[in-house]
């Protein structure tokens, strides 16, 4: 099977890998890049578990081809924090409780980054719908609405 | 399974063509990615257009706007302009999955994917739309309502492919709505849709009004019985209801595991009178 | 002689019998003693049974000891999810 | 010898405060490795080839041309697979039958349900794999199938299973039976009871199979060496479990199979059970590489367990002034492919939550052509209380008493003898209905088309097998080994909290970790809500062998009697100046000369713990109807719960806003929706409809502690009864804002919508 080449930016650094071209871009996240934090759920983009960030749109791997990748500047939750320093959201999340089994915590946490960045003050319910493409099943929300919140108001700097 | 991504329309069209039937179009892919990771769509080439410019474009022109069809569907929320004179358009495609999906996903695509529930059909057919395809032997135009034949099938023939959607010029104190229903508030697929468009004079009565219903027919459906009832009224309480009768008496729906055929009719009539109350209310701020 | 007790549920591998008295030091004693008057049962007794020892719920303790004027109940083995 | 510690009430440093969770930046970043995260250089890829039918035999399978497809490495079928005896059989203390387990693996002389397990195969790639599932032939006759469980008990419905007779019923039923077992529990005398009712209320209510609806789909890496031993990789909630039984389908020695758990991605009971993991270990022994295994979400929803679904009927009878004094069930349960349904806990826990005289319940265990269902958060419990709960408020209301009230009139407290066997020990029952009540909530004020509803629920709680090790490293940490899995809810470190709370040290110096199946001895499931009562009792007795143990270790070194050294913040101190004076050791200075004085110091724990303590809960919810659309939303909620302790509030907050979450789910959209050709029509997230964050308000938290006598800290246990009640609250809310008893779930806008039209209609 004839493969493609593609060349992208992955949390700023130069990548390059070869595909299928059936393949989707979360399959050569986690297959060929080895970057397994962006997790798949359900792979017809109703979950949100491998939400990424393709030149600054927050969007679901498992619904781009790789191929497709080519040029573009990709982001994933291993890019979040910043050498020791986690990400105020995934600080957030640790202190709230905001997670439990971590399955879908990878696609929140890229999913309300992106939020944040258009969003510095969102309400609880802009986060609620925001975060609707993302399913937890562990949590009930709660903590997550809670986390996201505290972590734009610490963001804010109020 | 070949990719392509050709850099011009023209290309395009060479590509589709020369692929007899082999070849999907790729846009923003969230249909088309899940109809070929499940088997049930097995293409031998990919024709990505998002690197033609014309198609990745949203044109202000002769008062009205050319939506490239390649255009996604956050790009289409964030246009302000667009949204101030099309809100019930935005309404509808809002709808179209999460915002992860909306990231990619476009208005095209939920146009030639032709599902009877197609979120922001019903709004276009509404507001009297018009598809420009580009194909082989040139280009031609079609209103939307024509567009879609039934599930799947629309009118575009062989090597032709949707260039773009074009907005009429809106007239004064018009307004228009979408509003669906949905057992969740999100991440569904629509059970009943209803778009009203409507036109008041500086009186407030209501000069010219489409309604158009989803999900409760084969392709979604322009409703003039249930437009007439808006016409020549304040949208009143009795114009309301007998918008809602025309609209429940307009469907011919499915059962499925989505809903019933009488929970569709019942709530056909409940959208259409719910989105034409929003209808109006724009229109009235709508100097 | 300890007062024994089945759970309803085991009435058809007893003929019936809900109650009786054995003559049992520990639970091990008192499936075996069981056993043998009702083959039936056996299966039971080794596919899920918990025994209520004076109203304290013990599974799979074969072990545990039970007294003279113990009252002992048997009930089926509860999982959970 | 089961092993009790009593509760002791003393003053608490750590347990009961929120630390931040071990596993969190893990989690955070992205490190964290789940099932699908595991790899192994040369490994292959393995698919399973699924039923499309709902009830076949098979005539035959041919594999030949996915073998010859370049890149196939291996295929199995039902004859790689030994005939397992139709007799149940231990592993580790679960009795399965293995008839069955292989069955269900593996398709064997027919296929029983859409996406039962036909041949699985093993291919250089996932798009080779695929393939060769295209390839493999198989031939099917075609049988009439049956998926509701009241046409399946009826005489003449397809048979599941020719050789099953109905268990439980005299005399021997001489015809086979889709009914694989009757059961009946009672006490009293109900025909009396209900004599003596002034009122009685009987409804008959129906339930869809929901999905635990975990994130992560199954997945697991098996590698089979020539030399007969296997490592396994894979999310589960019990790897001991795992091992047992991969091991008996397989025929190889337990400690030839090395399990290490992944992290979780969500289990909720559907994880108790092999899948895939014997198959993948199967395909690495044929074809001599690793292989991985990875559901698909649709393989999720078509081939593992979803709950069941039933057919109940409540009749209770009561007294003018309140008083129950009968009360019957009949719980059908779909058991799916495979007898063993939860009817039994669910009958167990039907009326448990009251005192009555006079009892009977009655359940079926019933096959139909369905997956197999498997454990789901309180099994069974939520489907009888929807029932029971609904049939309560119904009364409380025909007699004119506050719902809460009238379940505290009749409500089970300490000492209540229960119709299945022992007499219940201390509960706090009383005390969540007594909180729900001066709780705002309850009390709020309400809009038109709005209502209120309670409901509350029970659950056992279990002990059984628990292991760990508790390792004093030189610089004073520890290193606790656990052997039961951290299935989401924190238990790592609640285990640390405890630990350090025993031995008088920081939590950050307890470094807890899950060790694989050749750290320790057999570990039960993580399931019964069970991990911080049983794990926590065998963490808490490690921790004192170690205290005992430093305190003799110190007792040589300073050259005093063992009586003189006390044990205190973290120290070895003088017990009483009197009898010896010493300069204190701090665990640091011990753990330094450990080595050098006798070798280094650990605790152990190996018990099968007793004593577990009931959980209760009450629910408070308030909905919105929707006239027009029948939609519902849910307003606000409040969860009231006894969990005897909450050794971490936070994780137990979360167990508790889950919980509720998942049942809103179920009450509301959640169903399996079949075809009349019994296939799943929505094997998906996108018509399987679990609920978003927008569809859900903020979820309210009353933690009650009434201890366990039988921890040592008090605990009870608390993830599954918060998914028993909210069917129930929901159902009861709805009747209070439009006065319709919906008896039908999910309670789907269609559903509501059809009863507003027909009570409409009804009125005329």
């Amino acid at each position: 099977m004839a493969r493609n080449h593609v060349s992208a930016t992955v949390n700023g650094d130069q990548v390059e890998f070869l595909c299928e071209t059936g393949q989707t871009l979360l399959e050569a996240l986690r297959d060929e890049l080895r970057l397994t934090g962006t997790k798949e759920g359900c792979g017809t983009g109703d979950c949100g578990a491998c939400s990424v960030i393709v030149d600054g749109r927050l969007v679901c791997s498992c619904l781009m081809l790789a191929v497709e990748a080519e040029g573009k500047s990709i982001e994933t939750v291993e890019g979040m924090a910043t050498g020791e320093t986690l990400h105020p959201l995934q600080r957030k999340f640790i202190e709230h409780a905001a997670l439990q089994c971590g399955i879908c915590t990878p696609g929140i946490l890229i999913a309300a980054r992106s939020l944040l960045e258009r969003n510095p003050d969102p309400t609880e319910s802009e986060v609620r719908y925001w975060l609707a493409g993302n399913l937890c099943r562990c949590t009930g929300y709660h903590k997550i609405i809670d986390a996201v919140l505290d972590a734009a108001r610490e963001m804010r700097g109020d | 399974m070949r990719y392509e991504a050709p850099k011009t329309l023209e290309g395009a069209i060479a590509l589709l063509s020369a692929a007899n039937g082999q070849a999907r179009l790729l846009a923003g892919g969230t249909d088309l990615l899940i109809q070929v990771r499940s088997g049930r769509a097995e293409p031998g080439l990919l024709v990505d257009i998002k690197a033609i410019p014309e198609l990745r474009s949203i044109v202000a022109e002769t008062g009205g706007y050319r939506i490239g069809a390649a255009v996604t569907c956050m790009e289409l929320i964030e246009n302000e302009a667009f949204a101030r004179d099309w809100p019930g358009i935005v309404d509808g495609v809002k709808l179209i999955g999460s915002i992860q999906v909306k990231g990619r996903a476009t208005m095209g695509g939920n146009l030639c994917n032709a599902s009877p529930a197609a979120d922001s059909v019903p709004a276009l057919i509404a507001a009297g739309a018009v598809v420009c395809i580009a194909g082989p032997l040139g280009r031609r135009e079609a209103p939307v309502k024509d567009f879609v034949l039934g599930p799947g099938r629309t009118s575009l023939g062989n090597g032709e492919l949707v260039a773009s959607i074009q907005l009429p010029r809106r007239a004064p104190h018009s307004g228009d709505a979408y509003l669906r229903f949905t057992p969740r508030t999100e991440m569904d697929i629509a059970v009943v849709g209803a778009a009203v468009n409507l036109t008041l004079d500086d009186k407030g009565v209501c000069r010219h009004a489409r309604v158009s219903l989803g999900a409760v027919a084969a392709r979604a459906l322009l409703v003039p019985e249930a437009a007439a009832a808006l016409v020549g009224t304040k949208v009143d309480e009795a114009a309301l209801q007998r918008l809602a009768a025309a609209a429940s008496a307009a469907c011919r729906p499915i059962d499925d595991k989505r809903g019933t055929k009488e929970f569709r009719i019942k709530v056909a009539g409940v959208m259409a009178r719910r989105a034409a109350v929003i209808a109006v209310e724009r229109a009235r701020r709508q100097s | 002689m300890a007062r024994i007790a089945l759970s309803s549920a085991l009435a058809p591998y007893t003929d019936g019998v809900l109650e009786l008295e054995l003559e049992v030091a520990n639970v091990r004693q008192l499936f075996q003693a069981l056993g043998e008057r009702y083959p039936e049962l056996r299966q039971h007794l080794e596919a899920g049974i918990a025994v209520a020892i004076d109203n304290e719920i013990y599974q799979d303790a074969l072990l545990q000891p039970i007294a003279r004027d113990s009252e002992v109940i048997l009930i089926s083995k509860i999982a959970g999810g | 010898m089961s092993t009790m510690l009593k509760y002791e009430k003393k003053e608490l440093k750590i347990v009961g405060t929120r630390p931040l969770r071990p596993d969190g930046v893990d989690k955070v970043t992205g490190r964290a490795r789940f099932g699908a995260d595991y790899n192994l250089p040369g490994q292959l890829i393995g698919k399973v080839l699924r039923s499309p039918h709902a009830h076949a035999r098979i005539v035959s399978i041919d594999t030949s041309a996915a073998l010859a497809l370049p890149g196939v490495k291996a295929v199995v079928t039902r004859d790689d697979f030994a005939e397992m005896p139709d007799e149940m059989a231990a592993v580790g203390e679960l009795m399965i039958n293995f008839r069955d387990v292989t069955r269900n693996m593996m398709a064997r002389e027919k296929v029983l349900y859409d996406g039962h397990p036909l041949a699985a195969v093993a291919a250089t790639s996932e798009s080779v794999a695929r393939a060769a599932l295209a390839l493999i032939k198989v031939e099917y006759e075609v049988l009439p199938h049956v998926i509701d469980v009241v046409e399946a008990m009826k005489p003449g419905a397809p048979l599941l299973n020719e050789n099953q007779y109905t268990q439980g019923v005299k005399p021997k039923p001489d015809r086979p039976s889709n009914v694989a077992k009757r059961l009946e529990y009672g006490r009293g005398d109900v025909a009396a009871g209900f004599k003596e009712a002034d009122v009685i209320v009987e409804r008959e209510f129906n339930t869809k199979p929901v999905h635990q609806g975990y994130i992560e789909p199954q997945a697991c890496l098996a590698s089979y060496s020539a030399d007969g031993q296997a490592e396994l990789w894979t999310s589960t909630q019990g790897h001991f479990v795992f091992r047992a039984q991969c091991a008996k389908v397989l025929q190889m020695d337990v400690s030839k199979i090395r399990v290490t758990p992944t992290e979780i991605g969500g289990g909720f009971g559907g994880k108790n059970n092999i899948y895939n993991e014997a198959l993948a270990i199967a395909l690495s022994r044929k074809s001599n590489r690793p292989v991985k295994m990875v559901m698909t979400r649709e393989e999720v929803f078509r081939g593992t367990g979803p709950t069941p679904g039933a057919n109940v009927k409540v009749k209770i009878g009561c007294t003018r002034d309140g008083k129950i004094t009968a009360a019957e069930a009949e719980l059908n349960f779909q058991a799916g492919a495979f007898p063993g349904s939860p009817v039994n806990q669910a009958s167990m826990c039907a009326f448990t939550r009251y005192d009555l005289a006079n009892v009977r319940v009655v359940g079926n265990d019933v096959t139909v052509n369905r997956p197999k269902v498997a454990a789901y958060r309180a099994p069974g419990a939520p489907i009888a209380v929807f029932g029971v709960e609904s049939v309560i408020d119904e009364m409380a209301k025909k007699l004119g008493f506050d719902p809460i009230e009238f379940r505290l009139k009749n409500a089970a407290r300490e000492g209540t003898q229960t119709y299945y066997g022992p007499k219940l020990g201390p509960i706090g029952y009383v005390q969540t209905l007594e909180a729900a009540r001066a709780h705002p909530h309850y009390s709020a004020p309400l809009g038109p088309n709005q209502g209120r509803g309670i409901a509350t629920g029970f659950w056992f709680n279990i002990g059984n097998e628990t292991t760990c090790s508790l390792n004093l490293q030189e610089d004073g940490s520890l290193t606790l080994v656990l052997g039961t899995i951290d299935v989401a809810g924190g238990s790592r470190a609640s285990m640390a909290m405890m630990v350090a709370e025993e031995l008088g040290i920081e939590f950050e110096r307890v470094r807890p970790i899950v060790g694989d199946t050749s750290t320790l001895g057999f570990n039960f499931l993580t399931a019964g809500s069970r991990s911080t009562f049983a794990s926590g009792m065998a963490c808490v007795i490690a921790a004192r062998q170690v205290i005992e143990k430093l305190r003799q270790r110190v007792a040589k070194i300073r050259e005093v009697p063992l009586e003189a050294v006390a044990w205190k913040d973290g120290h070895a101190r003088p017990a009483d100046a009197k009898v010896a004076q010493f300069a204190p050791m701090s665990l640091a200075e011990i753990a330094r000369m450990a080595g050098k004085t006798g070798g280094t110091i650990a605790g152990h724990a190996e018990i099968n713990a007793q004593g577990a303590g009931p959980g209760f809960g009450t629910h408070i919810v308030d909905v919105e109807v929707d006239r027009q659309t029948g939609s519902v939303k849910i307003l606000r909620y409040t969860v009231v719960q006894d969990v005897g302790k909450a050794i971490h509030p936070a994780y137990v907050e979360g167990q508790m806003q889950g919980g509720a979450a998942q049942g809103i789910g179920w009450a509301l959209n959640e169903e399996y929706v079949y075809g009349d050709d019994g296939v799943l029509q929505n094997p998906g997230f996108l018509d399987y409809r679990v609920p978003v964050a927008s569809d859900l308000p903020r979820i309210d938290t009353v933690i009650v502690e009434v201890p366990n006598p039988n921890h040592p800290y008090g605990v009870r246990g608390c993830g599954e009864v918060p998914i028993i009640a909210p069917m129930a609250a929901i159902a009861n809310a709805i009747e209070n804002a439009v006065g319709l008893r919906l008896c039908e779930q999910p309670f789907s806008p269609p559903r509501v919508l059809k009863a507003l039209d027909d009570a409409a209609a009804a009125k005329g």
